[in-house]
């Protein structure tokens, strides 16, 4: 029992400092790639004894900068909620990271231990449920502030994530049709058997417009470019303009730490999770006849290495696609919420059915 | 009256002007630098030829005189093309060096060339290089490539002051003004040279280099330092000058009026004029000991609760008043109100400056400028003795300096020791102000409005020309506060009403 | 003062003076004889004159100073004006200015050492017939070349007049 | 719907688009870290303190007094560069120079460059060709504002 806990406990660990590095290596990134982007050089000045490779230690100087700076509480607020609300809005975000696998079992002495925090049945809904609740940070941040300006941001972060939950919610319908469990390490290695013989059956190739409604839906739920209409600070203002510091820092996190969470997810419903192309738990077995047999500890790696860097091109694609796109009107984004990534997850529903009760 | 016709306009003019008195009359202006109406025209510019019409030649507008049905034009093309090229032939000898010539900004020449002017350098040659620093009077620098030879000022020298220091020496191109081996001019009135000077070739050693013209605002004024009250315009710097000078007025120039001055003042009333900025006494003082800063209204406070006090001590004879003859009459009248009128037993004495020498021009001997005004009033003239009259007194009130041109400073002090209060009232610093307690910053004349009687008796009106130094107030001012405070307030203004 | 008229000049003067209604006009007339009793006008004969006809100095001046015929500066016994205007310079003026300058080993407008000769150049002498041309004092020479000035400058010297 | 469709498509494009920036830069940087400086290419950002731009013939940069042959400043206090300032920056006071072909100097010339717009009127106006803005000294930052205010010496010394 007590041994339990304490894997439980050193899994948290990891997968919370995994999390937090990559997205303080988001920061950098986010920066890094809008300026290469633009033909530009972008953050390189903050440095240690002199060595500043590429900039990679502006995240750290952000954050010194963020700790340090005036935590300012607007007068006549509520000074609970105006507190509370980043850490909601962090807590949600960060908590939905306990259903992801990053990888199959690994087994040391008798014990089996899934490279996945928390193995719940139930946790497609889970995550569903954990990203909804996040919605609370962002509404009440935005009344907490006593600012009329932030509470409009507020409620319209809170319509924009509203509507955009459905959307998700339904592309994720055709997925529960096909796989056979809400589990996701299940859903991953579903992924790893075959169709025809020889393509993978990641989600993707099953499920490709439920793949583009979710990924333009996850980033909707980002709140970031081209749907940060909640944030928006200097030309619209957002819910957390009257936050500062490191308040404003965790609200900042947040956005990053969805970023990733939503390229978790893609990856892991449509992109094979952790699943590498014909590799096996003892190795690679091609569909044309050949085998590369592996120690599992080697194919364990390389699963997690997979996962990561599956990860890493989503969150630069989101990156990417941050840097490109100007920001939706508000009307634009309930059309397109509504009026498309709705209906066409319908469709995508009773295509999927049509398609699962002819075979 | 007769009937000419000016640019096909028809006119009618008194008869017996020139054509250019005519049709400056009817307001229309013939360019010209020899010419100035208050001497005899010379035609030696020849900037004023105006076509007349049955006259085959350009006639010269300030020595032509009208006569009936004359058809004058003044602008046609012929005439203007006369004067560009007169422009052309002076500045064929005249230095551009208008960037360092304080006559830039209200040249003559400067404005006719940037209206009529050949923008078109014909000439190959180089320009005459001649004295630039010839000094002619004390106060005056004469350059001799500057000059345009209008004779203007050798015209003065012999028509106004009759001193004739100046001659135009040589000819044709030579010639240029000359004083006699070095007899500088030393006359009182050499100072409206630089006036009249239609170019910078005369340029005022006061104001020579100080300032640039077109900074200045100007504004009219009545001369103080003597009795003629002669007009003025007092140029100070500009408001909208964006940096701090401590110097206000750059100089004062005559202001033209036939009846009192003509076109001119004399170089006493055009130098004195740094009173205005120097020496004042900026704040209300009180001497307690050493002397201290007051508000007015703790001086109001003091000084008026001690008349009360006497007032109803029926002490009124023990308030002693010295007054000067350089107060505007509404202040007189003010005075006689407050002092003669609503305390009536105080006394009040005037003391003017000492007369000074008179000359035959604008300079008269008496140096106040309002005795007339203070004449009107029942104040006591000054025959008698300054020492008799302060004993046994309990307050007194000089305006201004002037008590200590008539009498023994010593004797003076001694007789102020046993005045309890005594208070002055004074725009600028002087000996007074180590013998009384209560020092009052007064406006200067250019910082208040009223009227003075001049010599004549002719009465002028003047306005408020610059903003009050410091705390300085109108005496005017200090006077119905007072009032106010001393328990005549009613009594004051009834006597104002009903006055 | 020092200096003085003589009797007999003071009385032409005062003659001359009374021929015109004012004073002053009379300043010409007396210039001349000023300048033929003292043989320029100094300052002193300008304050002289001043006093005389009751005006400023500075009024002698002026019309001393615009008439090229006195002379501010004490002349040579011979006042040697050459002309050079058009029809002598092409004759060759400007040559025989500078012969006679070198001859006489003065400038123009100068006084040789001897206070003999003084030479200056005017304007037309209206003798163009005769160009080049010059005067000497109140006499005209004509059709001059080296060789004639030679001559005349000789006989000038010795003092030797026609 | 199918308008939305469309943007889609152009949505495509553009991170089509960014991403083939993103590639080229990233190649071309690697280039650069790598040695092989291809000019032009790559991220064209100047690193200012160590780079420094070249700054065009005609830039109106700190202004200088030019000086005659003989030192003193060409300046003869016409004070038209004063009158023109639009931001009242320069103040002028005149003095007798003793030389009369020159007759008057600046006793006090002041550029207060705290004001100053850098619009080159003063430039413009000047009679004497006694003021020039061609410098090239563009940083001008100091920590004390006083350091900014430049007076006769300091103009004519940024000739030398």
């Amino acid at each position: 029992m007590f041994l339990d806990i304490l894997i439980i406990a050193i899994k948290i660990i990891l997968g919370i400092s995994w999390l937090l590095t990559l997205t303080l290596i988001l920061t950098w990134v986010e920066r890094k790639e809008s300026a290469v982007v633009q033909d530009r050089i972008g953050a390189n000045r903050a440095s240690i004894l002199g060595l500043r490779v590429f900039g990679l230690f502006q995240p750290i100087a952000d954050a010194i900068k963020m700790m340090f700076k005036e935590d300012f509480v607007p007068p006549f607020s509520n000074r609970f909620l105006h507190t509370i609300a980043p850490f909601l809005s962090f807590f949600f975000a960060v908590i939905t990271l306990a259903a992801i696998p990053f990888g199959d079992e690994i087994t040391i002495g008798s014990k089996v231990i899934a490279l996945q925090i928390v193995r719940m049945n139930v946790g497609l809904v889970f995550i569903l449920a954990m990203f909804s609740l996040g919605i609370y940070g962002i509404i009440i941040g935005g009344w907490a502030s006593n600012n009329k300006y932030t509470l409009l941001g507020g409620m319209r972060g809170t319509a924009q994530i509203i509507s955009y939950e459905i959307a998700l919610g339904l592309s994720l319908i055709g997925l529960i049709m096909i796989y056979p469990s809400l589990e996701l390490n299940e859903i991953v290695k579903y992924q790893g058997s075959l169709l025809f013989g020889f393509i993978p059956k990641w989600g993707v190739i099953l499920q490709p417009l439920g793949f583009f409604i979710f990924l333009i839906a996850g980033m909707a739920e980002t709140k970031r470019v081209p749907f940060d209409l909640p944030e928006g600070e200097s030309e619209i203002i957002g819910f957390y303009t009257e936050y500062s510091g490191m308040k404003f820092g965790l609200f900042m996190m947040t956005d990053f730490v969805e970023v990733i969470l939503i390229s978790a997810l893609v990856t892991t419903l449509f992109f094979g999770g952790w699943q590498v192309p014909y590799l096996y738990p003892d190795g690679f077995h091609f569909p044309w006849g050949g085998n590369i047999l592996l120690n599992k500890w080697i194919v364990t790696v390389l699963q997690v290495l997979s996962f990561n860097l599956k990860v890493a091109f989503f969150c630069w694609l989101l990156v990417l696609a941050r840097w490109t796109f100007p920001r939706y009107r508000y009307d634009q984004l309930m059309n397109l919420g509504w009026k498309l990534l709705i209906p066409m997850s319908f469709v995508n529903i009773i295509g999927t059915g049509l398609i699962l009760i002819l075979v | 009256m007769i009937k000419i016709t000016i640019n096909g306009k028809n006119y009618k003019v008194k008869e017996g002007l020139t054509i250019l008195e005519a049709s400056k009359q009817v307001g229309i202006e013939i360019p010209h630098f020899c010419y100035h109406p208050a001497l005899e025209s010379e035609g030696s510019c020849r900037m004023c030829l105006v076509e007349i019409k049955g006259v085959p030649k350009l006639q010269l507008a300030c020595s032509t005189p009208i006569k009936d049905g004359m058809e004058i034009e003044t602008e046609n093309e012929r005439v203007i093309e006369a004067r560009k090229a007169v422009l052309e032939f002076l500045l064929a000898g005249h230095p551009l060096d208008c960037p360092i010539c304080d006559k830039a900004g209200e040249c003559k020449l400067q404005d006719y060339y940037y209206k009529f002017g050949l923008f078109e350098d014909r000439f190959e040659e180089e320009k005459p290089k001649r004295d630039k620093l010839f000094r002619i009077a004390p106060n005056l620098i004469y350059d001799q490539e500057r000059c345009i030879l209008c004779t203007r000022c050798v015209r003065f020298l012999r028509e106004i002051t009759k001193t004739g220091e100046l001659g135009v020496l040589n000819r044709g191109k030579e010639s240029l003004i000359s004083i006699y081996e070095q007899e500088l001019i030393e006359n009182n009135y050499s100072g409206n040279l630089a006036d009249i000077c239609p170019v910078g070739a005369i340029t005022d050693i006061d104001f020579r280099f100080k300032i640039r013209t077109w900074f200045l605002e100007r504004k009219k004024s009545i001369c103080p330092i003597c009795s003629r009250g002669c007009n003025i315009n007092i140029h100070f710097l500009s408001p909208s000058f964006p940096f701090k000078v401590e110097k206000r007025v750059f100089r004062i120039t005559p202001e033209p009026n036939v009846k009192i001055n003509g076109y001119w003042i004399c170089n006493l009333g055009r130098y004195n004029y740094h009173y205005i900025d120097n020496d004042r006494i900026l704040h209300p003082l009180k001497r307690n000991g050493e002397l201290k800063q007051i508000s007015w209204e703790e001086f109001y406070e003091d000084i008026g609760n001690k008349i009360k006090i006497l007032i109803r001590r029926k002490k009124e004879e023990k308030i002693g008043v010295i007054v000067n003859l350089s107060l505007t009459n509404e202040e007189y009248e003010t005075l006689e109100i407050f002092f003669n009128k609503c305390i009536p037993g105080t006394e009040i004495i005037t003391f003017g400056k000492k007369s000074g020498k008179e000359d035959n021009f604008l300079l008269t001997e008496d140096r106040n400028a309002n005795r007339k005004g203070a004449g009107k009033y029942r104040f006591k003239e000054k025959k008698i003795d300054i020492l008799k009259f302060l004993n046994k007194k309990e307050l007194v009130i000089f305006f201004g300096h002037e008590i200590t041109e008539h009498c023994n400073i010593q004797l003076l002090s001694e007789a102020l020791k046993d005045i309890k209060t005594k208070v002055l009232i004074a725009s600028n610093k002087g000996p007074l102000i180590n013998l009384v307690d209560y020092i009052l910053p007064s406006t200067v004349i250019a910082e208040k409005e009223g009227s003075f009687t001049n010599s004549q008796g002719i009465t002028q009106k003047f306005y408020r020309v610059l903003e009050p130094l410091g705390e300085s107030r109108p005496e005017i001012e200090i006077l119905t506060s007072l009032a106010q405070k001393s328990g005549i307030w009613r009594n004051f203004l009834m006597t104002r009403r009903a006055g | 003062m020092s200096l003085k008229f003589s009797p007999q000049i003071e009385k032409e003067i005062n003659k001359i003076i009374k021929n015109y209604p004012q004073k002053q006009s009379a300043l010409l007339s007396i210039l001349h004889l000023a300048q033929k009793e003292f043989g320029y006008i100094s300052e002193e004969v300008e304050r002289l004159v001043a006093q005389i006809l009751d005006i400023k100095p500075i009024r002698v001046r002026e019309v001393v100073t615009f008439y090229t015929m006195f002379h501010q500066r004490p002349v040579g016994k011979y006042h040697i004006k050459v002309c050079r205007n058009i029809s002598c310079s092409i004759n060759g003026a400007e040559e025989l200015i500078d012969y006679i300058s070198e001859k006489l080993g003065i400038k123009v407008g100068e006084t040789t050492p001897d206070k003999k000769f003084t030479l200056s150049v005017v304007e037309c002498l209206g003798a163009c017939e005769h160009a080049p041309c010059m005067q000497v004092n109140s006499e005209y020479y004509g059709n001059l070349d080296k060789k004639k000035i030679d001559l005349i400058l000789e006989r000038l010297n010795n003092d030797i007049n026609d | 719907m199918i308008k939305s469709l469309v943007f889609l498509l152009e949505f495509l494009k553009g991170l089509w688009i960014t991403a083939k920036h993103f590639w080229i830069n990233i190649f071309f940087n690697f280039l650069k870290l790598i040695g092989f400086n291809i000019r032009d290419r790559g991220s064209v950002t100047i690193q200012y303190p160590e780079e420094k731009k070249e700054i065009a013939r005609r830039h109106r940069s700190l202004h200088r007094i030019l000086t005659r042959e003989d030192g003193s400043p060409r300046c003869v206090a016409c004070m038209l560069c004063m009158t023109v300032c639009p931001s009242e920056c320069i103040y002028i006071e005149a003095e007798e120079d003793p030389n009369p072909e020159i007759q008057k100097r600046p006793s006090k010339f002041i550029i207060d460059l705290s004001r100053c717009c850098f619009c080159g009127f003063c430039v413009e106006a000047c009679p004497e060709d006694a003021l020039r803005m061609d410098t090239n000294i563009v940083e001008l930052g100091e920590y004390n504002r006083e350091k900014l205010i430049y007076d006769l010496n300091r103009l004519v010394r940024i000739s030398k």
